[in-house]
């Protein structure tokens, strides 16, 4: 068991399965002799070769369509997004191909691929690099949205994705590729990939986030519990399909939410929740279910980044305010 | 300095509009069976056809893109396939799919709006229909990596309009061919309009062939209708792909004789005097015109085979009338390997939905 | 005053803009000598010539990257994309040009154009033309999204969609092109682009929709007065941005909601609505707030498709539940 | 019948790397001036270059990608321009913007991550800086058919890497240009990488200025680190432009020297003998040499010009040090021309919090 960071884990999980699985493939821009530019790849060729670590040319479009045509001959694909700023010129392909080849086939034919993008803000990156859009993956019917928060979900939300057998988007919240660090046994165990993860159990609110959020949540908790509130933290994890039923419990249970993320609020994926939320707790709820999130604008470049993003301040003070909701 | 790099295209056709041969025939061609072989593929391709824009007509079928005037291209793509390689179609290839063993039912289905229509029952490998113009170059590169990465002696062949090469997944997919060195045959259908885009508002370049030359791969041009310069070219294309000698691009030139769809009004956009010239062309006319020369044709035999025909395509609408629809639910069940638990509520409120209005 | 269709509203608002204004384009597949598949163009090359009712080569990132550059030099390109089912290849000029121009270069370079597109299922469409997803364009930052569901309302907010000085995406519910008639003035009134229009009073419940959906939820409206349940029916017609204050204000007075759309649930704008109206009305909310929507699977083909699309009798069925909630 | 289609793509060179003329300058060379103006302007983007690498070394700017190797290019580019054409760069065409007048200070602004910096206080028209590979060529084709609809003698000049030739929006954006005859010129600096990928893996073409030719448009190859190559080509491609003639490709052949961006380490992917080769023909030596064998430059000059480049760079890193943070509500301020309702609690909120945060 080793201490690793998130990347690390992420690699780990691919160089897992590349040995397990032989028609598993790794595509994408500079993942080859580059290791990709996060370093998500790394070694990955020199170990499994040219055939199967695969530099593409410079097309988005192309590196999904490829993947999809690959995946329908029982290849298994993970293809790397440079950065989901990048991913849009494949969103055809997603939306019209990938998620509906099994559909469109009743069967027949499949797409079990993996798309790979590092996402979110706040490691200083220029304009597109910092986005955070998992809201419009997460729409449409057909793809799985998966975004681990730990090295070690990582590593396991990676092999579940992988060897699921339909596509799935895997969000890599890249501010926390090396902020934390954590033991890893490489033992090819895979989690679920429809359950969101209850990081801490508590009585009076629930605190639900994904990506990198979840570590500002949970400083968030921290400092509730110094003032008594004592918060279930929750790892949403898979944006879609979504585990509405563990939400529903703990918030019926608390009767308070306060949702986190990092996308614009606007028809973002806490909207979604904020909307189960209520159709299903209503009369549990002791105040409104709140949503901290970045702004409904432009994320800002890296001057200003940490002023778009929630912060722990923003998560305290919408916390408070559903406390102390009608008091 | 200066230094000039050439590059070359080629087109070919081999019989004219008049059925004559405008050099000998290549040697596959010399026994006549293959050529009458396609006659015969080709008329019952038209035959179908015009039953099933009939069909449309009558409310059976939804919306249906006639293949009138590319059944050249049709025919001579679907004879220089081979069984293992793999098709990537788009809407106006029926006479490919039915070759590949795509049978008329399920294209009834297809376009009368049941998606089992796509289940291939004997062609397991072949894409479905692509709607999205251009999409399918993608997937077919992707099979064709498929293919190089097992090192299988197969190729690909991967089909789309003269409107599909303006859109960058054309362009990518042929610049992804040439930088692989995939085992890929790109097949243009030059109809000359994309719905009522004309061609020259499309590109400027003489011809689409040469979109080969900037991905650093082979393009020819042939008459698409001229069955032997279309069957000819593309068995060649194939067999470079399933030997590893690489991608081609062919553009088969021919005229959209039809409206685009069922839904379109031609007349809105073109001229019929265009559209009488073209009809010169036409590739079925020319193949019995080219047949009968060599006396392999003459008008009992074109008697029996129009009655095959007509029996064949009767019989398929008929089967095709018979089908059930499918259940509601059915929407559900291919979504994902498995439905996702979050997704069985609403699958029981379709179900029961479904069971109250049949009740009704 | 004439009576006449939206498809008609549609291409008499055009016209009279091509009329008042110079710089105005139209352009995309098949807009000109065809007149549009729709003929929503119709007679427009004709009375304006082929260098402002342009015909495009067939490539929708291109069409919509050119508007942009246009857009940049004070031109208002207006430009179809034939179907919804067609704008992703468009996805990246959108999210990441279209929605920015103006804030990248602050305001000294800008992005005046309007995207039309028809969408939505109930008219027999082959695949890819009967998808609804207005909350993938709703979610981005400095786009607006506007949905006509009247002839009338359909040539005002067009009206107001061309002059309004940034990107605008249209999308023209096809179901209802030729299904209603209506008198329309050619009088050059442009609406609000940022407001719900009310429908009908109602004290009971409010019913929430917008585009083809606004026919069905008048429907279910009629019925349920024939139950003495009192409806206040809301067109939300511009999703993004939202008009909040008129749908809030509804429902803290009728205290229960249902919301209608086609598109599918999960992620759907319906979900902001339904966020928003909880954390405004929570505590004169007498019903969690309903969605009737598309289901989130595949949009089926022809045969099916009415099974996927919300009916008269979802929407009844819901605001039922929803009246009868908790006794 | 067999025809054939022929086409070509020049290529150009006229000062090789050891500073020697390959054959007679065009005309417009023979007075020197243009050819020092142009030497002093390498040696300065060069200067800021290495400054700016400095600047994001020490955290005072974000990542920033050399010019090292491009500045033939640049500054080739930026001198065929007219003021009223309109240029879109990508992120690495620091010199044709400096010589457009977007001055040092706004470009620090811009890598330092201030939006300010795309204000470009001197050229109202030209694009900002295009992030998303190969998605400027398409706005360009819009500026460019702007300027056809208003009937303009101007020409727009587009820009991006070898790797972006790969990109669909590229692809699309040439076949319009020639479909619709834009006064647009394609500039593609081919610097034999995009980050690590080597230009072999991108494309299977021998040029890539053949891509023209599926565009039906001239497309021309030149040796970029040649300033007189570069700019003569540009000056007679933006000329034909101009006047109505049409669209044209120019690919510039030269070799990034540096990182991909300061986020990159190149010795990872490519060897040092490669780089050491290139070195040799590193645009600014060559033009040097043959300034020098015309008894147009000496080391004093040399000397002069790197301490006015010093002076230069300096000022500009000063101002740009002095120069205060946007407030933050300004990413509300230009998302549209009025905030719409909607925002305003969420403009109150942010600039509520920022007051907090002060007030700590
Ligand atoms: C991405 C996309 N844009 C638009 C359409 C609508 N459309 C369907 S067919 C067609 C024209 C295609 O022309 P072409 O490629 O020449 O094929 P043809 O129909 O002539 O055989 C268009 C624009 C579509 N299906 N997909
Ligand atoms: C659509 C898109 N995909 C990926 C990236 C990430 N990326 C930035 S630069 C680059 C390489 C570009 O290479 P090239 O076009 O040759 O330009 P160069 O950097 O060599 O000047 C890549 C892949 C991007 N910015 N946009
Ligand atoms: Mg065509
Ligand atoms: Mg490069």
């Amino acid at each position: 068991m080793t201490n690793m960071t998130m990347v690390e884990a992420i690699n780990l999980a691919m160089a897992h399965e590349l040995n397990a699985d032989p028609d598993l493939l790794v595509m994408g821009e500079d993942v080859g002799m580059n290791g990709g530019v996060f370093r998500a790849t790394v070694d990955l060729r020199k170990e499994f070769g040219r055939t199967r670590v695969i530099d593409t040319p410079l097309a988005e479009t192309m590196i999904v369509g490829t993947a999809i045509g690959m995946a329908t001959q029982g290849l298994h694909p993970v293809a790397e997004i440079q950065f989901m700023g990048f991913v849009y010129p494949a969103m055809e392909q997603l939306i019209c191909h990938a998620a509906r080849m099994r559909n469109r086939t009743r069967g027949r034919l499949s797409c079990p691929l993996v798309i790979r993008a590092p996402f979110g803000g706040g490691i200083h990156a220029p304009e597109h690099h910092s986005e955070s859009t998992e809201a419009l993956f997460a729409h449409i019917p057909g793809l799985r949205v998966v975004i681990p928060s730990s090295p070690l979900r990582a590593y396991r939300l990676l092999l579940a994705a992988i060897r699921n057998p339909d596509p799935v988007i895997f969000l890599e919240p890249k501010r926390i590729y090396r902020a934390v660090s954590q033991p890893v046994d490489d033992n090819g165990e895979a989690l679920p990939l429809d359950t969101c993860f209850t990081l801490r159990e508590g009585s009076d609110l629930t605190l639900i986030s994904w990506g990198a959020m979840v570590q500002e949540t949970l400083k968030a908790a921290d400092h509730l519990k110094q003032q008594n509130v004592h918060c279930e933290v929750i790892d949403v994890a898979t944006v879609s399909p979504l585990d509405r039923r563990t939400l529903i419990a703990s918030v019926c249970k608390t009767g308070r939410a306060v949702i986190v993320h990092e996308a614009p609020r606007h028809c973002g994926v806490g909207a979604e929740i904020a909307a189960t939320l209520q159709e299903h707790c209503l009369l549990d709820l002791k105040a409104p279910v709140k949503r901290v999130t970045g702004y409904d604008t432009i994320m800002p470049y890296l001057r200003q980044e940490l002023r778009y993003m929630p912060s722990v301040e923003r998560i305290l003070s919408a916390a408070n305010e559903v406390i102390n909701f009608g008091s | 300095m200066k230094q000039k790099y050439e590059f070359s295209v080629q087109s070919h056709r081999f019989i004219n509009s008049a059925g004559k041969a405008l050099m000998p025939l290549p040697a596959r061609y010399a026994d006549l069976q293959l050529l009458e072989q396609a006659y015969e593929q080709m008329v019952l391709i038209r035959t179908f056809d015009q039953k099933a824009i009939a069909l449309q007509r009558t409310g059976k079928i939804g919306t249906y893109p006639s293949v009138l005037g590319h059944e050249a291209i049709n025919i001579g793509a679907g004879l220089a396939l081979h069984q293992e390689d793999v098709f990537a179609p788009y809407y106006r290839d029926l006479g490919i799919q039915y070759l590949r063993g795509v049978s008329f039912v399920e294209q009834l289905m297809y376009w009368g709006g049941d998606e089992r229509g796509s289940c291939y029952a004997k062609q397991p490998e072949d894409l479905p229909i692509c709607v999205p113009i251009a999409t399918q170059f993608c997937h077919a590169a992707g099979v064709a990596s498929a293919i190089k990465f097992r090192q299988q002696a197969r190729a690909v062949l991967v089909s789309g309009g003269d409107g599909s090469t303006s859109k960058g997944d054309f362009l990518e997919s042929l610049n992804l061919a040439g930088a692989w060195q995939l085992p890929l045959v790109f097949l243009v259908s030059n109809n000359q309009w994309a719905i009522s885009t004309p061609r020259y508002l499309q590109c400027h370049a003489e011809t689409l062939a040469q979109k080969a030359i900037g991905a650093g791969i082979p393009g020819v041009q042939v008459d698409g209708n001229d069955f032997v310069a279309v069957h000819d070219t593309l068995t060649d294309a194939l067999t470079r792909a399933r030997t590893g000698h690489g991608p081609t691009l062919v553009e088969a030139v021919t005229y959209r004789l039809g409206d685009h769809t069922t839904a379109d009004d031609a007349s809105r956009y073109r001229s019929q005097e265009d559209l009488k010239k073209a009809w010169e062309e036409e590739p079925i006319k020319r193949l019995r015109l080219y047949l009968s020369s060599q006396n392999a044709w003459d008008e009992k035999r074109e008697q029996a085979l129009l009655q095959r025909c007509k029996v064949t395509v009767e019989k398929a609408v008929a089967d095709y009338a018979a089908i059930e629809p499918d259940v509601p639910t059915a929407m559900f069940d291919h979504l994902f390997a498995t439905l996702p638990e979050d997704l069985h509520d609403q699958y029981e409120e379709l179900r029961r939905q479904t069971q109250e209005a049949s009740h009704d």
